[in-house]
């Protein structure tokens, strides 16, 4: 669907930029207001429900013994699925996932992947034969603009919050205990942090307002130490290389604030 | 080969209570429901009846795109059931399979009758309800917080259509099975009613009963219903004020 | 596609039905003409050809070795499937079965099963590993009204016609004896009657003509000992209670005669 | 391990014939065609050949509302063959494969030469071919039963297509091969023929022949063509009268 | 797609076939130039780039080990599978294969099989129970006319390319030995040829341009002695008796220096 | 049970290098474009780069027929980025993946800000990417041969894209991962800039890179990208001249 923004619209809000303002008030490295909740999904085995602004995701994990994949046999499994629900927004359509949903759970799967975030070689059961795989659903709610912020800290509280059967080998049986539900093995931390350019300015946590109307958008993956674990250009229009080195140094300081939002464990 | 243990707790119900969960034959459980939750959804509500969660979003009435679905002297009513893939036990994989085909064709039917959609002709009114976590009984509990959510978008109603079950488990007909019940139980009766009427607008019969165990159920489903009516208009006043 | 019925028609028949007629001179629990034939796909293990008037339906069973369900590992299956192929009427089309054709397939699968009419724990071959599948096709030949009546129809005399082979465990090998050909084990009868509501009249066994200008429909399957197995209610206006119940009491009169059309064994 | 049982009756030829059903090399199987057997198709037919049970709806011309398939100057003619899940010893999952997307593409070639398609610019004319039963050679009955359906439509039409198959069988060349002679003979050729002029509207081989065979094969699949012509006309004298 | 042909080109083409001529001064058994590599994709085991004229097909072979069909025990399996992608042509779209597409990749897979192009049954490994499957594909990179023909010589040229590692059983191991890779076993050669019927001559090899015209088409695909292995008509119009006859024999002759082109080993 | 038996020769590196296949840490492959390579296509180009082969093939700007996807003032650049069945080591299973999906989404916002589109308007332009062979960085293979192939098709451009990846292995940050180092590599930069203003329009990173190894790629690949436009333009020149 073709969404036409009146360009009075743009004008004003690229205006707005240019004298170092938002519309919304937001500084140009504030996010707005985040709310996350763990734990509300009794049935999932891990889950959290993340909101920045209006935009909203519920984030579940569901776990299944699989088998392994023939090149990585000793190691478990993450998948990472987005669903852009037609209830979102308005247009958003029923059917299989489409190019934005697609890239959402890409994106997503390798921020947490590249990051580290779980030890998959504990997620192993019987080498070559059986591991865990980790399914990890978002469910895009609420669509107000910065999804991938939205995503990667919504999975990273469901993972936090996930708890899978204890699992042992005896003989040729493989005994999954439902007493004894223990955390995933978590290695490191990661977020991402999504910043648009909008007039030559780079502003972090779009809102859809500014989303439909900018040049060109950039999210950083990045871990606790300060290293970039995932990276990705979209929109229309190009950056300069020192927009993104810079971008990249202020994500340094927008992380250290996201990572507070986690639980504490 | 796998072997797992678990200890489920179904849990046990009271001496009072033949239920697992010590509910009254005619016992609805606990019910929560919220109004305007959404942002972007021209009306929205939110439903939690025990176990289940339910989030339902309303777009329309607006332009319909498919010439070969559009009335010339009526709005249509699209409804979307949709479970999300964490919602249940066994992860439910993404898009719809025959159940959901079915639910949202009679949820549909269901609430039709009581939208003034030759107010708006060859437009849509769309209705997506998800199922964020399912224990028994979603279809109505999607139904109820549809109706809510359709008076949130401001959609000109007859009446509230509202939702329950009654069925018969372990010999007894009860209201508003559990999820244990439903598996375990003989028969679920799903109902919608118009309360300002006592019409029905949704019906199913699953399972086995007698002409007279299906009569009682249908009445303690619609008296369960005029009981969720009132929490409709409850979670409607707050948002909106008498 | 949206079919226009001019308002005359829907007016003429409406007013026959208020002075106790019907357009085709039936009384209002009359069912058209049936005809069923059984046997008469040879490759099909069981199979019927139903008519109810100018309604046409081919229904027809293969078995099958398969899987049981995890919770029920020692329980034959019943799978239903059914295709309104475009061949039946000009508004069916090709593709995947769309929501009419879900419900017909799944109002008849629960109406047999909740009727308990085939013991399906005599279908298990292996407990855990090996069932019968019993796949059960309806294949929708000539649309002109009430699919659901002849669906159940056709279904309970395919199943009632169908012999599957013989099987035995010796060890560790099954054996499927294609030359002891035996019938299924068949616990229950269930048949479903289906009533239109029009001018406020219920009417049993609606013609296309009814179908098409009808405010509510209510299908009630039954058992023989009159119980109820399954329901279905459909059309976009409502019903009273006291129509329900109505039509409960009328279907136990009527599927009494409709039972005399079943093969009898 | 699955051990499978069976006395499968393959038929034994007669001394005068070496056709495991006794038929001679240039017999058809018993045919049966009926005309006008649906209610709301615009015309039908019903075919038996042998085992061969084989239903055809035809509805047009009519309206065609997919843009891009529109043909300014001419009606377009479309073909759906589609065999039943039940018409085949291991159950046919439903909908189309491979198999079917291509006989619905040469059945639609061969019918169209004889329909006066100039007749319906912009319109359809869809044929819908139902293998009830498959016994061997659906695609030729299939084809023969579409001619009277077209002609019990009131399709205007240059002549009534019919099709038939040859092969090579046990060394021999014969005409109109069973399921048993398909599956294990060693080629086969349908073909089909408009009757007046003799033309070929289908043809296929599939199978190793010499040049020599497939012209015995082919002459004896047109001599068929002819036999089975007869009793397509006669199914349209019975329902139309001469 | 529809595509409009002036009909002035029709009426220019069909009067120089009716005076013995083809707009590209070809005679009526000539096909365009034709050039064919093998070898050309390092990562399949065979692959061959064909060019008849401007029609370019690449055709790759990959082999895997499965399961033979019940039916068929001990035998191994060719899959052959076409893609008229899109940037062949600007009437092809991207989605599933289309109706052309399933025809080329049948009449094909018909025309390598009948002739009795592989030794399947050398493709077996445990008997019932693995074997060789080669999976045979067809990508349409050019389409200018004529793509039987030339799927038929770059898929015979791919088979002979192919090599497959030797396997060997070793108790309840099947060894797949990489460092030893051996040819396809090759019985026979086989190939098509296809004629387009315009103004009432049979020409061979027909150029887009004449394929938009033909009235007919016939592709007869033949083994090296001659006989016929497979054959398909296509295109409105029908052909005569004697045509079919004719175009046999012609291609009798013209396939003999069609082998010519195939790697000789 | 399944053994395969292999001695894949993965290369040594010489002495000089610390990588597989000897290259220096910022040299490239062996890089082969070629122009006007296809009858069909409006523009076409074939790359070679190391062991991928892409072929690209450019239609438009022409009608566009999905109304949705219509722009009232501009054209819209669609990619479709696709890898032949035989050009990996498992047979790729035919049809788009979630992978496919997101490099033909990143490719068209790649080549997006190189394009008149204004000029255009309810036009589309496709560039079709057929990964022909692959062996590590096709999707930057891809973009660079678009660029070429929307020349050849004469579509009106700024500048011509170019892509290079550069990215961490073995330790060093080096250009032009190859298969091996993409695999066993800690990181991976994919990048493409309009050499005129140098400013990036694909930028992605896949691994873990500190802020100093990311500028260093980022550089890293910027030269490569520089040195690969002069052979984009090579091959124009060759087939159009100066």
């Amino acid at each position: 669907m073709v969404i036409i923004i009146p360009e009075i619209i743009k004008e004003s809000v690229t205006n707005l930029m240019k004298n170092g303002e938002r519309s919304d008030d937001r500084g140009f490295d504030d996010y707005r207001e985040i709310s996350l909740e763990t734990g509300v999904i009794k049935k999932a085995e891990g889950s959290a429900r993340v909101k920045i602004g209006n935009t909203q995701i519920m984030v579940g994990t569901k776990p299944q013994i699989g088998e392994p994949f023939s090149d990585t046999p000793n190691v478990g499994v993450l998948m990472t699925n987005s669903e852009l629900i037609p209830m979102a927004a308005p247009d958003f359509e029923p059917g299989p996932p489409d190019e934005r949903s697609v890239e959402l759970a890409r994106v997503t799967d390798r921020c947490m992947r590249e990051a580290g975030v779980l030890d998959l070689e504990k997620l192993a059961i019987v080498e070559g034969e059986k591991v865990w795989m980790i399914f990890l659903d978002l469910h895009i709610l609420d669509y107000d603009g910065n999804l991938m912020d939205a995503a990667v800290l919504g999975s990273m509280a469901a993972i936090m919050d996930t708890k899978i059967p204890e699992t042992r080998v005896e003989g040729d049986e493989i005994i999954i205990d439902r007493e004894k539900m223990i955390p995933l093995p978590i290695k490191e931390k990661a977020l991402m942090c999504t910043f648009a350019k909008i007039g030559g300015e780079l502003v972090v946590d779009p809102s859809l307002e500014e989303e439909q109307i900018l040049d060109a958008r950039i999210s950083i993956g990045m871990r606790e130490d300060g290293s970039i674990c995932a990276m990705q250009k979209g929109g229309m229009k190009p950056l300069t290389k020192d927009e993104i080195i810079k971008a990249v140094s202020r994500t340094q300081k927008i992380t250290k604030n996201l990572m507070e939002h986690l639980p504490h464990n | 080969m796998i072997t797992i243990i678990t200890n489920k707790d179904l849990g046990t119900g009271t001496e009072a209570s033949q239920r697992a969960d010590g509910r009254a034959f005619d016992e609805l459980r606990p019910l929560k429901i919220e109004a305007g939750v959404l942002k972007r959804a021209d009306g929205s509500a939110y439903l939690e009846l025990g176990g289940n969660k339910v989030l339902v979003a309303v777009y329309g009435p607006r332009e319909l795109h498919i010439r070969r679905l559009m009335q010339p002297n009526r709005a249509v009513l699209r409804c979307r059931y949709n479970m999300a893939p964490f919602s249940v036990d066994d992860r439910k994989r993404p898009g719809p399979d025959r159940r959901s085909v079915e639910i949202s064709k009679i949820t549909s039917e269901a609430l039709t009758p009581a939208v003034f959609l030759e107010k708006f002709p060859r437009s849509t009114i769309d209705v997506f309800i998800e199922i964020l976590e399912a224990e028994g009984g979603t279809r109505c509990a999607g139904i109820t917080a549809a109706s809510v959510a359709l008076a949130d978008a401001g959609v000109p109603m007859r009446d509230l259509v509202v939702s329950c079950a009654a069925g018969k488990a372990d010999g007894q007909v009860v209201l508003d099975l559990s999820e244990v019940e439903d598996k375990d139980g003989e028969a679920d009766v799903p109902v919608a009613i118009m309360p300002r009427t006592g019409e029905v607008t949704l019906l199913q019969s699953d399972g086995n009963l007698t002409a007279e165990e299906f009569e009682k159920a249908l009445n303690l489903a619609i008296e369960g219903c005029k009981k969720i009516s009132k929490e409709q208009k409850n979670a409607i006043i707050k948002r909106y004020g008498d």
